[in-house]
């Protein structure tokens, strides 16, 4: 079961990774991306890492994001 | 018996101190002068001063520091070396009375003269070089320094010639690099000794090699052909350099290079069981015949001194290579020998070129009623390289002529004496140009060179009477060979 | 073209890692010898010599504090770089003010602004719950501090940079954002000082309080200098526009 | 070794996901993309250390009343949250520089700026 | 004050006088100068006294909280740390000759912030080669890369942030490899400690020890720059402003070769692997990138484009130097390390003098300017001697190292190409010198043009002076090495 859900999650995060550099539009591939972050976040709850899956939520999901979207808003929003 | 004793170091330091004295207070002509003609003439005290001693076999020792774990900067004065300072620090001063007067007119006097003194510095350093590493940095040295002389004049010519001259000599000085190299890695030292650095090492292929890395890197600013390209280019430069190059520092820091590889690195003992210093032999040989056949379609003064310099320089390295005391004497001999008697036909063509300002030998028809005591010392140097006795020149070729036979070579004999036939063809016409073909319809007055060009120049060709004259006077550079080699054969 | 070839070279990559991770131990092995060389003496003795219950904050602020010591320097460096390449440059000046400023100050809605208000207090109780009990469950100084970054973050949005900076006074704002590494340094020499070595906690067992009192220091410099560069990066990437 | 991988696949995914942000970094010709993908193996190689400090049936290392052995290593999370930490500061060196050639050169793809160049 | 203490002080001063510099250096940055100054000063005198410690007592170690190895953070100091004076001394001229230069080149708001990261950029470096822990050295080499990558991009010039763009995306990955290397020696080990790694190394399992090891190459090298690798340093180097392309060239890219030398550390007292097919591909690689830095610096005219190029020959010697695997090599290759400092530092300051004081970056439009300025192209001309390894300056007795090395190792064909790659050097510097003295100005009102002001004249010439100093007394640095070297090699087993 717990096998399952490992295999579940990390397919997730792969699918998430793709997802990622395929999409075009910036402001999509930064919001898939949070939510490989996240995704990565519960895979580290679940390994008994709780301190990394925060952190992760935090920074990876959180403050990372932001400043892409920042920076997205003060660029562009679609890539050639 | 070797002596520690500071004044190994203090020729060197003293021009070394002249290079600074004159850069920083050279804008006023008269302390350039004063630091340029002291210096020269402290140096020529300290030096003689260790005459007599080397005479007797004394040797004197300075190390200075060690630059890395078992290799120092040290000072060695014994009569090998002693001979080339003797003939250098001599020449520096009559080269810078000379160069005062020639340079007058020229630009940049701060920078030709504080790197004139870092040349003799440089070459001083080379003949008392205690091992090779101490050798090859002030071989290294004197490249660079000299680079700022040979383009004196910035033309785009100049440039050229600079470029070529730092091709060829520093490519030369890599081999000598590597060469240390190979040598420390097989002898676990660098310190030139009587028996030589590899007398213990065996193996001919690795010694053939780095024996032919280490010639081919003495042997470009030796100018052995095929490796003498840069010279004839580097005569654009002012004549006092040209002479300084030709006769003493440069040129003889190459040949200089290569009597310590042979005596010092090598061995006598273990070179003769090498075939390839035959070939070195032969190689002079070549170069001896090639240079002077060269310098016959020279029209150009100075070209052709220079190509009768590729020539005579290989007399040097003919005689070392023949592995006899007789060619030993010879060998060491010749570097004051035409040191003093090129030295005096630079003096010429650049008194001729101040005066008249001809520089090619057509122009010369008459000269000699213009300028007789120019054209007299002329004279008295190309008899002295034709061969002819009493004068200089007589006495390398007898002795290397005796080294030959010595060895049982005695083809070389031949080549001596084509030599001097080829000597003759070149150097002759320009006296029968001077003294004999006045060109019709002009009125010669006579009109000499200035006394600070005209003095140096006698001063050199009394030198060369001198040299062919007298073989035994003690203190006379030909006693001073016949110690060194006495040192370098055991005998 | 270029991707293709991409794409191949990566997978002639992976083949030697994935060779190469199929040597290691066993994933989740209890005998290998990350978990049996020093992991043991800090889950066994973490507790009770290095002040924390949760032994990871052990680790990162005991054990390993120059690790961390490191890292909140790290984000300094951040800061500093971000501000050395977005301060106000020579020819950048005219180009940053002739951008359109209209954009900046979007609507916001009442609801939004609402509860923004409310929920302000809630998340900063929640962040300073995590930089306390850092030692005692998951959390500590940079994750409640980024938490409260994040409440900046949100107040700048919301409610303009104006707000939001009330919480950062202008004159100590250098300190603040030098907290971390200050504190740190501050711990460090005091332990020099004290004990000997840099860093270094008192080690008597009748001391456990000072260790612990220890932690939370650094716990709350972390805290506060997380919080303050988080949002001055934010700021200065334009965040507030 | 495909089963052993298969028992290992926190370490296998790691790779995956190390070479698919690899891929974006060296193909992506945006500049925010390039870093995204650089996200991308950042977190792929903590994915990789955190896996290594698992332990079957490990519980988080957290002592106190109720905690019972296995606890998972806590030194690869200790690592990870100083790794976490650098990340997010190279992201906010990397996107300020990308907001500055933005204003400088209008835009932010790879190619068009290496013909400005 | 115990060594252990000095340990500590040589990071934690300079990381406090950094974060304390926007506090202290007032608004604009106007102390921030004067700040940086001091706290660099004190932390040469903390370095002097560590150097003057090693060489008296050999290596010590700092246990930072008191936990001793391999449980918390070791702080080693062996004589490969001794590289804190080069950092310290160089990081206190660049800091003084910042002074008129940065007020000048940079944007004034910016001025605090880049003495502030000046100063971070020195600690990382600082804690980089004093640290015995791995990840602690992951950790100071970001502060080092991302403070560089910032200084990089200070000037606010497009083409500055640009070279940074390239500079930090190539960084990043190269550290992502070195934290990927430490995560496998971790797994294999269960340390950090590097001489915990070592022990513990013997005998896991070869191929991630492999792997380990080609990803921390990869990575340091990418540091180094050594070709191919070197793509992002030209740019970075050359138009950074002076101050930093010094620090960058003259010390930045060392630290890649010093990690490697702790790599070496590692392996060689681990005895896991053969490293003689890794050190075949250094050489390789070593002498390929003397030659292509030398050939591509021909071509350029921007003076510190040039210097730039002329870094990646450079690291090839010293790349060589460390793969020959031999005893004079590896001496010849650290001493080298210091050395190209050095050398490098006179040249990008004195080049920095000369573009402040002409405004001109072209070697052809710098012609002449040896009449203006002696002092500053003298110091040039010294450096550019040295660089080429001319004998007596401190270039010549690495080379000579270096190339003794490839005959000892028995690859005499590497020092004939070592030799041969230092006269291609020559071909670039001569025209150099060639257009500071021997060729008719473009620009006549560049003779009228002023010596350099003191404090940027003092720096290099000083650093030009510790050139010839370093060739003379070259027996000082490389008999301080060798008893490391010979340890290093010691543990290789013959």
């Amino acid at each position: 079961m717990s096998q399952a859900f490992d295999l579940l999650l990390v397919g997730l995060l792969i699918a998430c990774a793709i997802a990622v550099i395929r999409t075009k539009d910036l402001l999509g591939a930064t919001i898939i991306f949070s939510a490989y972050s996240l995704v990565m976040c519960l895979i580290w709850l679940h390994r008994g890492a709780p301190d990394v899956a925060m952190t992760e939520a935090a920074v990876g999901a959180g403050v990372t994001t932001v400043l892409f979207l920042v920076t997205i808003g003060r660029t562009v929003r679609r890539e050639r | 018996m070797e002596v520690t004793d500071i004044r190994p170091i203090l020729a060197p330091a003293i021009s070394f101190a002249c290079t600074g004295l004159v850069f920083l207070m050279g804008r006023s002509t008269f302390w350039r002068r004063f630091w340029s003609l002291g210096a020269a003439t402290a140096k020529l005290v300290v030096v003689m001063s260790m005459l007599p001693g080397t005479l007797k076999g004394t040797v004197y020792v300075f190390k200075l520091l060690d630059f890395t774990p078992g290799i120092g900067l040290g000072f060695r004065a014994d009569a090998l070396g002693m001979f080339f300072a003797v003939v250098s620090s001599t020449l520096w001063l009559i080269t810078t009375i000379y160069a005062i007067g020639y340079m007058k007119p020229e630009h940049a006097k701060v920078r030709f003269f504080g790197f004139f003194a870092l040349c003799v510095s440089t070459t001083i350093g080379i003949a008392f070089a205690e091992n090779l590493l101490t050798l090859f940095l002030f071989y290294e040295t004197l490249t660079i320094c000299t680079y700022p002389l040979v383009i004196h004049e910035e033309t785009p010519e100049a440039m050229k010639a600079g470029r070529k001259y730092l091709t060829y000599t520093l490519i030369g000085g890599a081999f000598v690099l590597l060469g240390s190299i190979v040598t420390y890695q097989m002898a676990g030292t660098l310190t030139l000794s009587k028996p030589g650095i590899l007398s213990l090492s065996s193996g001919v292929g690795p010694l053939t090699w780095l024996f032919i890395a280490l010639v081919a890197g003495f042997g470009v600013k030796a100018a052995i052909m095929p490796l003498h390209g840069w010279l004839p280019s580097a005569m654009v430069a002012p004549t006092p350099v040209s002479a300084l190059l030709h006769a003493v520092a440069v040129v003889k820091a190459g040949a200089f290079g290569l009597l310590r590889v042979i005596y010092n690195v090598y061995g006598v003992e273990l070179l003769k069981n090498l075939p390839v210093i035959n070939w070195l032999a032969y190689l002079a040989a070549f170069t001896i015949l090639a240079g002077s056949f060269i310098a016959i379609y020279q029209d150009n003064f100075k070209r052709r001194l220079a190509y009768s310099t590729v020539s005579q320089l290989s007399y040097i390295i003919l005689g070392a290579a023949l592995l006899t005391p007789y060619g030993a004497t010879a060998a060491i001999a010749h570097i004051a020998n035409q040191a003093f008697a090129k030295i005096t036909m630079f003096f010429v063509a650049g008194s001729i070129q101040r005066t008249t300002g001809k520089t090619q030998i057509h122009e010369l028809a008459g000269i000699g009623y213009r300028m007789p005591f120019t054209m007299a010392a002329y004279t008295v140097a190309a008899l002295s390289f034709i061969g002819v006795p009493l004068f200089a020149g007589f006495v390398t070729k007898w002795y290397l002529s005796l080294g030959a036979l010595q060895s049982g070579q005695w083809w070389f004999v031949l080549v001596m004496v084509a030599s001097s036939l080829l000597n003759a063809a070149y150097w002759l016409p320009i006296i029968y140009l001077a003294w004999f073909k006045a060109p019709p319809g002009t009125r010669l007055e006579l009109h000499e060179a200035s006394p600070t060009l005209l003095l140096p120049t006698l001063l050199c060709a009394v030198y060369v009477i001198l040299l062919g004259l007298t073989t035994q006077v003690p203190g006379l550079p030909f006693s001073l060979a016949q110690a060194a080699v006495k040192f370098v054969f055991g005998m | 073209m270029k991707r293709a070839l991409t794409a191949a070279f990566l997978v002639l990559v992976s083949l030697p890692l994935l060779y190469a991770m199929s040597q290691l131990p066993q994933h989740g092995s209890a005998t290998s010898p990350a978990y049996t060389h020093i992991a043991p003496r800090y889950l066994e003795r973490g507790p009770e010599e290095a002040g924390a219950e949760n032994v990871v904050t052990d680790v990162i602020l005991n054990y390993r504090g120059f690790d961390t010591n490191g890292e909140v320097t790290v984000i300094f460096t951040s800061l500093a770089a971000v501000f050395a390449v977005l301060l106000a440059g020579r020819e950048g000046d005219e180009r940053s003010a002739s951008e359109p400023r209209a954009r900046t100050t979007p609507e916001v809605s009442p609801v939004a602004s609402f509860v923004v208000r409310l929920l302000s207090p809630f998340v900063a109780i929640f962040a300073v719950y995590v930089v306390m009990n850092g030692h005692i469950s998951p959390g500590g100084g940079f994750q409640g501090g980024t938490v409260f970054g994040a409440l900046l973050i949100l107040a700048t949005v919301v409610l303009g940079k104006a707000t939001a900076e009330k919480l950062q006074p202008a004159r100590i704002r250098g300190l603040l954002q030098a907290a971390a590494p200050l504190t740190f340094i501050a711990v460090g020499v005091a332990g020099l000082i004290m004990f000997g070595d840099y860093l270094a906690f008192p080690k008597a067992a009748a001391l456990a309080w000072v260790r612990t009192l220890w932690l939370i220091v650094i716990e709350i410099g972390i805290g506060v200098g997380g919080a303050s560069i988080i949002s001055a990066i934010f700021w200065q990437m334009g965040g507030d526009r | 070794m495909i089963v052993h991988l298969w028992q290992n696949i926190d370490y296998v995914a790691s790779v995956v996901l190390f070479c698919i942000g690899l891929y974006c970094v060296i193909t992506k010709n945006n500049l925010i993309k390039k870093f995204i993908g650089l996200n991308i193996m950042e977190t792929s190689v903590f994915a990789f250390i955190v896996a290594l400090g698992v332990v079957d049936g490990g519980d988080a290392p957290i002592m106190g009343a109720g905690a019972r052995a296995p606890f998972t290593n806590p030194i690869p999370q200790a690592l990870i949250l100083t790794g976490i930490v650098v990340a997010v500061s190279t992201t906010a060196l990397a996107l300020s520089l990308v907001i500055r050639i933005y204003q400088h050169c209008g835009t932010i793809e790879a190619d068009e700026l290496r013909e400005m160049e | 004050m115990t060594p252990s203490s000095l340990l500590v002080g040589i990071i934690v001063v300079p990381l406090a006088g950094a974060v304390l510099t926007p506090v202290i250096g007032g608004k604009a940055g106007k102390h921030a100068w004067t700040w940086a100054t001091t706290v660099m000063v004190a932390t040469s005198v903390i370095a002097a006294a560590l150097v003057n410690q090693v060489a008296r007592t050999g290596p010590f170690s700092a246990y930072l909280g008191g936990w001793e190895r391999p449980y918390g953070i070791e702080l080693r100091f062996d004589e490969f740390s001794a590289s804190v004076a080069v950092i310290c001394l160089l990081g206190l001229l660049a800091i003084v000759f910042s002074q008129k230069y940065a007020a000048k080149e940079l944007p004034p708001a910016r001025l605090g912030t880049y003495y502030t990261l000046l100063l971070l950029n020195l600690t990382g470096m600082l804690g980089f080669v004093v640290t015995g822990d791995l990840f602690n050295l992951f950790v100071f080499m970001e502060i080092l890369s991302l403070s560089g990558y910032a200084l990089v991009a200070i000037s606010g010039e497009r083409t500055a942030e640009m070279a940074a763009f390239k500079y930090l995306v190539m960084g990043a990955v190269s550290s992502l490899l070195v934290l990927f290397a430490i995560g496998l020696l971790y797994a294999l080990t269960g340390s950090l400690n590097m001489a915990d790694i070592s022990d513990r190394l013997t005998g896991s399992a070869e191929v991630p020890a492999m792997l380990a090891l080609a990803l921390l190459t990869t990575g340091f090298m990418v540091k180094a720059a050594l070709f191919p690798l070197h793509v992002w340093l030209p740019d970075a180097h050359a138009i950074a402003p002076s101050p930093v392309s010094a620090i960058l060239s003259g010390l930045v890219v060392k630290t890649g070769l010093l990690g490697m030398i702790r790599v070496y550390q590692i392996y060689y007292g681990a005895k896991v692997l053969d490293l003689s097919s890794l050190n075949t591909v250094l050489v390789w690689l070593g002498a390929i990138s003397i030659v292509m830095g030398a050939f591509f610096a021909i071509f350029q005219e921007d003076i510190k484009m040039m210097l730039a190029y002329s870094t990646i020959s450079n690291i090839g010697y010293i790349v060589m130097g460390l793969g020959l695997a031999s005893q004079y090599g590896i001496i010849g290759a650290t001493v080298h390390i210091f050395n190209h400092a050095l050398i490098k530092a006179t040249l990008f300051l004195g080049a920095g003098a000369l573009i402040y004081q002409t405004g001109y970056r072209n070697l052809s439009d710098l012609r002449g300017v040896g009449r203006s300025m002696p002092f500053t192209t003298a110091a040039i001309s010294v450096g550019a001697i040295s660089i080429v390894g001319m004998p007596p300056t401190a270039g010549f007795l690495c080379k000579w190292y270096i190339a003794l090395g490839a005959v000892q190792a028995g690859h005499p064909v590497f020092g004939v190409a070592l030799v041969f790659g230092a006269l291609f050097i020559f071909v670039y510097y001569i025209r150099m010198v060639n257009s500071f003295y021997f060729q008719a100005p473009i620009h006549p009102e560049i003779l009228e043009v002023k010596e350099a002001p003191l404090t940027m004249l003092a720096p290099v010439l000083i650093l030009a002076a510790l050139c010839l100093a370093m060739g003379l007394l070259g027996r000082i640095p490389l008999s301080f090495i060798e008893p490391a070297v010979t340890r290093l090699l010691g543990t290789l087993g013959g």
